[in-house]
């Protein structure tokens, strides 16, 4: 495994609450930590994982590699390395449906950090100014690597209130509980697809690990009870599971069932992507561009390559 | 055949493409109610609507970034540029975005886009950036020197699925040429020889194929010297071949560019040449760049910054 | 005279009345509509034109033109030709300032335009985060190019508004009378200079002209009767003048002379421009690096042009 | 000597920096508090202080506009690019402001303002953008390969009165080279033979030097061609001197080149020496430049994308 690995645990709920209310005219776009949006997206974890191993196999054929998921034909759209680039490409799905008159909308994620990049402020009024399906997710983690929102960010009320600069809806909530996140995306959702008008929704939430598998300052920027409380009180999956428990929807058995299938899933995904072939130095060429991949006419003329 | 402007066939073929394909978009400052800061989209939005020619803020790695991803869905977007010096405050989209997510995406992706507008202007508004463009393994860079090409490379760049980035020049948009009213697509990657001759290559693209054709006459009239005029047309993909025959017959070149002479398209086409062409040149391979300092406003100064005709002809007559 | 030319007739109370109250501590950086901003700082006519004109004597050589008027030893950093490109810039401005343990502040002009440019936004944060002492006066004509406020900008009270989302201190007001100007500014300029803390300040204001001198459409995004009203009824200089007659301060006499000495001085002006020397070949290459034109050690090592 | 990192010689620059002039300021994301993300700025965050060491939000656009707008009252500003790729959200700062302003002043206002970071990374992060930031004149753009050049070009680069780039590696970070422990300074514009032979000039910048000079080893050993490596060091101002009296010595070149091929640097040299040293040449000049693709994430295929010395033995072989 090389480059940038960007672990999604202990946000979950945020990917899997929101995605699970789209259905197939949305479309979803994220940033690099989108491990968890391509899962929810129904990307299998073989193809990520053999993406991870920088495999041929994988959901980008190993070119794209952790930051860079794709699945189109889950509308999902990836993937997006730098800072909040992909902010303007989710206003562009967005106003594609709308120029199209699908009843559709674009969920594009982003994070705490992303909101300072001027991108997203353009993004912001031209989504207004157009009246475009698009909902921007702020999903607050609290640290853009080892920066802290307060080190980082000016607001008056919080992240998504500078929506109101654009006369865009926003709100604010809590992404450890997934029905609330459900509800509370759905209004954002109805919003898109039927006025069409796009909405700011801050999400917060927590990241375990460091920024990247890199991050050796993990622990400094933070203290590790910060962390371990996290992971006590308000880790996302812990507290639905208690929740289904609760309400009998799901028994001991079952909870630990599921997790030995998915602990399961991993492992075989890590043997499907230890197993998998390599990409061969022919398909370096390959994917550039769509003409020469389907050798047209105009892929056939003139020179594309310059090595040599 | 009907005699237009550099404009109105550009004009045509936004005109064209829009009535043939729902998908394609017009997006860009100024570009429907204003007709186009320099008017190369008169008419059309009275024409196709608000729906069709859409005037956008000055947002240009929104609209810019807006246009690729709406591009992912299937439309066509043609997004201008009021300058293509404004593309820095969107290179981020443009090259990262445009220029990578069809391969980060394996192939999944693909990005039927262009970018246009004109490529010259004064100091922060004059950049050509086709250099640094074309670097990019995934776009397309064309620039245009007369209304035909302007016409056909425009016709064929917005139907082509891959992004194309077109040059247009402010300087050229008046000028006038044969252009014909049947429907005609030229293919990118495909040089024009607009002048032939045996002695010398003179080889340009974008508004410098025209200073070369002005500085071949005099060449021919005052030096008896029969220079080839190679128009390339398109950066990216390259003809080369077409490069590589005339300098094989006339074993000198001297490539005329607006760029900045640093890392220019001549510098990548004058390292071709040496490298293909070693031994069937009789000199070295000579350039004729933009004067290397940032553009500079004083109008006289201005106007000799830019390759002109004398400057070709001194070059040439240094080694022919 | 070439490229291009954008007239500041109509705006005057604004650079008037904001620059009169700056101090030699205090910086102006503006955009490429800011012939007023030159006069207001100080620079003479004779530089500004000569620099129309492309002379050696302009105020920048010649080499700048009209977007481009400098004069450091007036704390006037330019003319700018990219729209909001100057916001970044007056935030260092005011960040030296602020290092450097100086109480003086950093007005930066831009138009309506220019605040949907990401890096203004950027800007925003990075002032209100670092608690720069930097005020943004949007000189509001309502007007980018031929697009009307409404067709380019959402918001939900006015453009300055978003500074809220920053948590910066923000005014809105109307140009056309220059005590009003200076008073609201006063308060920005005593916030930046003794917190210190950035302001924005949106200016109500209004373009004779086109766009720019080649602006074609200039009566057709708006109607002549709407030029008219604003020059009728609202120019600021004539209601400046209105008023210092009617308080005595002025007679029309001395009112006619102002008129006739400003025109004597812009005819001379012309003069002096027309009889200027051009910028000669060579120096074309001078004023690209500090180290050549002084031909330092560093300025003689390596090459640095590339032609032949 | 002692034997430090490239990131501990780069380390000392700054530290040296900032203690001799007060008016040196360090900007950039995580740089302070975090100690740089690769951990270039390491202690000087705790040595300086909050004044000197500044962290800042993911606004490139808006601190490197700030970085130059506090250049002109005379601060001197180091801005740190986590990595060079990320310009690209404030090219229109860089090359516009940067580039232009001290021009567009007629001289009135300068700019000592250095942007650094690393130039290499993956897909997006992964721009090699050297040679389109050095298209443009009135910037400096300098690529150390060793450690003892990184510590006296950066120190030089914080002096210099107008911007520098300096492209650093992160595939240099780690690299331990002899470094005095006496206080030496660099010039820019002065390339360094990294290695004496007369067959074949090796030309390179920034790690390919170590690519060729790895290279030069192999040709020494298994094909008894004395390879000479000129170390271009900085691009602009570019040491043409040097590399002219290499070729003149060994009459064959081969440029390597971790850029992308279309307008490289490499393909600017190979221009200027074809032109400058025609007579000379007994070979066409070569490139080895990285494979034309954007930048591929599998890491068996991105370790073959950038030049090996493999591939530059064969090139050499090509033509020697
Ligand atoms: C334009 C740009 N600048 C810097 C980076 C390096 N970088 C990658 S992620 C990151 C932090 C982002 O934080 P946040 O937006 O809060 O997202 P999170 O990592 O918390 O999910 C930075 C600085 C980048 N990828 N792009
Ligand atoms: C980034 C960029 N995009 C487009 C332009 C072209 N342009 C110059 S001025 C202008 C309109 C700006 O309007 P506003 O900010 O309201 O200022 P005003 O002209 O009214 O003073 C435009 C689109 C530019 N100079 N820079
Ligand atoms: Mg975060
Ligand atoms: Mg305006």
């Amino acid at each position: 495994m090389g480059g940038f690995l960007h672990l999604y645990v202990g946000q979950e709920a945020v990917a899997v609450g929101t995605i699970s209310l789209c259905d197939e005219d949305d479309q979803i776009i994220g940033g690099y930590r989108t491990h968890g949006h391509a899962l929810a997206v129904g990307l299998t974890m073989n193809a990520c994982m053999a993406e991870l191993f920088g495999k041929a196999t994988g959901c980008s054929k190993g070119k794209g590699g952790s930051m860079h998921f794709f699945a189109p034909d889950k509308n999902f759209w990836g993937g997006h390395g730098v800072v909040a680039g992909q902010t303007p490409l989710g206003l562009g799905l967005a106003f594609a449906l709308k120029y199209k008159g699908v009843k559709g909308c674009c969920l594009c994620f982003l994070g705490d950090g992303a909101v300072n990049q001027g991108a997203y402020h353009e993004s912001l009024n031209l989504a207004s100014l157009w009246n475009l399906p698009v909902i921007y997710i702020v999903e607050n983690n609290r640290y853009s690597m080892g920066t802290s929102l307060q080190r980082s960010s000016v607001y008056r009320k919080c992240l998504a209130a500078r929506a109101e600069g654009y006369d865009i809806e926003w709100d604010r909530f809590n992404g450890e509980d997934i029905y609330e996140v459900r509800a509370r995306t759905w209004k954002a959702i109805q919003r898109a697809r039927h006025e069409p008008r796009p909405s700011v929704l801050e999400i917060a939430t927590y990241r375990y690990y460091g920024h990247s598998v890199s991050d050796a300052n993990a622990k400094k920027y933070r203290s590790p009870e910060e962390i371990e409380r996290h992971r006590k009180l308000h880790d996302p999956i812990q507290l639905w599971q208690k929740r289904l428990l609760e309400e009998g929807i799901l028994t001991a058995d079952q909870a630990a069932e599921m997790d030995e299938g998915a602990a399961a899933e991993a492992a075989e995904a890590v043997r499907f992507a230890e197993e998998s072939p390599l990409p061969q130095k022919a398909d370096l060429f390959s994917d550039v561009y769509y003409e020469v991949d389907r050798q047209t006419r105009a892929g056939r003329t003139g020179r594309y390559f310059f090595n040599d | 055949m009907p005699v237009i402007t550099y404009r109105k066939a550009l004009n045509d073929a936004l005109a064209e493409e829009l009535a043939r394909d729902e998908n394609v978009v017009i997006i860009g400052e100024e570009v429907a109610q204003y007709n186009g800061a320099y008017k190369v989209t008169e008419e059309l939005w009275k024409r196709f609507g608000d729906k069709r020619v859409v005037d956008a803020p000055i947002s240009e790695a929104g609209f810019i970034g807006l246009g690729i991803g709406a591009s992912m869905l299937g439309l066509r977007p043609v997004v201008e540029l009021m300058f293509w010096s404004f593309a820095f405050v969107a290179y981020d989209q443009i090259v990262n975005n445009a220029g990578c997510i069809r391969y980060m995406s394996g192939g999944l992706v693909n990005l039927p886009l262009v970018i246009r507008g004109p490529a010259n202007g004064g100091t922060t508004h004059s950049h050509t950036p086709e250099s640094s463009l074309a670097n990019h393994p995934g776009v397309r860079v064309v620039c245009p020197a007369t209304a035909y090409d302007a016409k056909g490379l425009m016709k064929t760049a917005i139907r082509d699925n891959d992004p194309v980035f077109v040059m247009e020049n402010t300087l050229l948009y008046g000028e006038t040429w044969e252009v014909p009213e049947e429907e005609y697509l030229i293919p990118l990657g495909v040089a024009d020889v607009k002048r032939e001759g045996r002695d010398l290559s003179l080889i340009a693209h974008g508004r410098a194929v025209m200073t070369s054709l002005k500085a071949a006459k005099i060449l021919a009239a005052e030096h008896g010297i029969k220079a080839e005029v190679v128009d390339l047309r398109s950066i990216r993909p390259l003809d080369e071949e077409a490069i590589l025959q005339s300098v094989r017959k006339t074993h000198r070149a001297v490539l005329v560019d607006e760029n900045k002479p640093f890392c220019a398209v001549s510098a990548q086409i004058a390292a071709m040449i040496q490298e293909k062409a070693f031994d069937d040149l009789d000199a070295p391979v000579q350039r004729v760049c933009a004067l290397d300092a940032p553009a500079i406003y004083s109008p006289p100064l201005e106007k000799q910054q830019l390759p002109t005709a004398e400057r070709v002809v001194e070059k040439v007559l240094s080694i022919a």
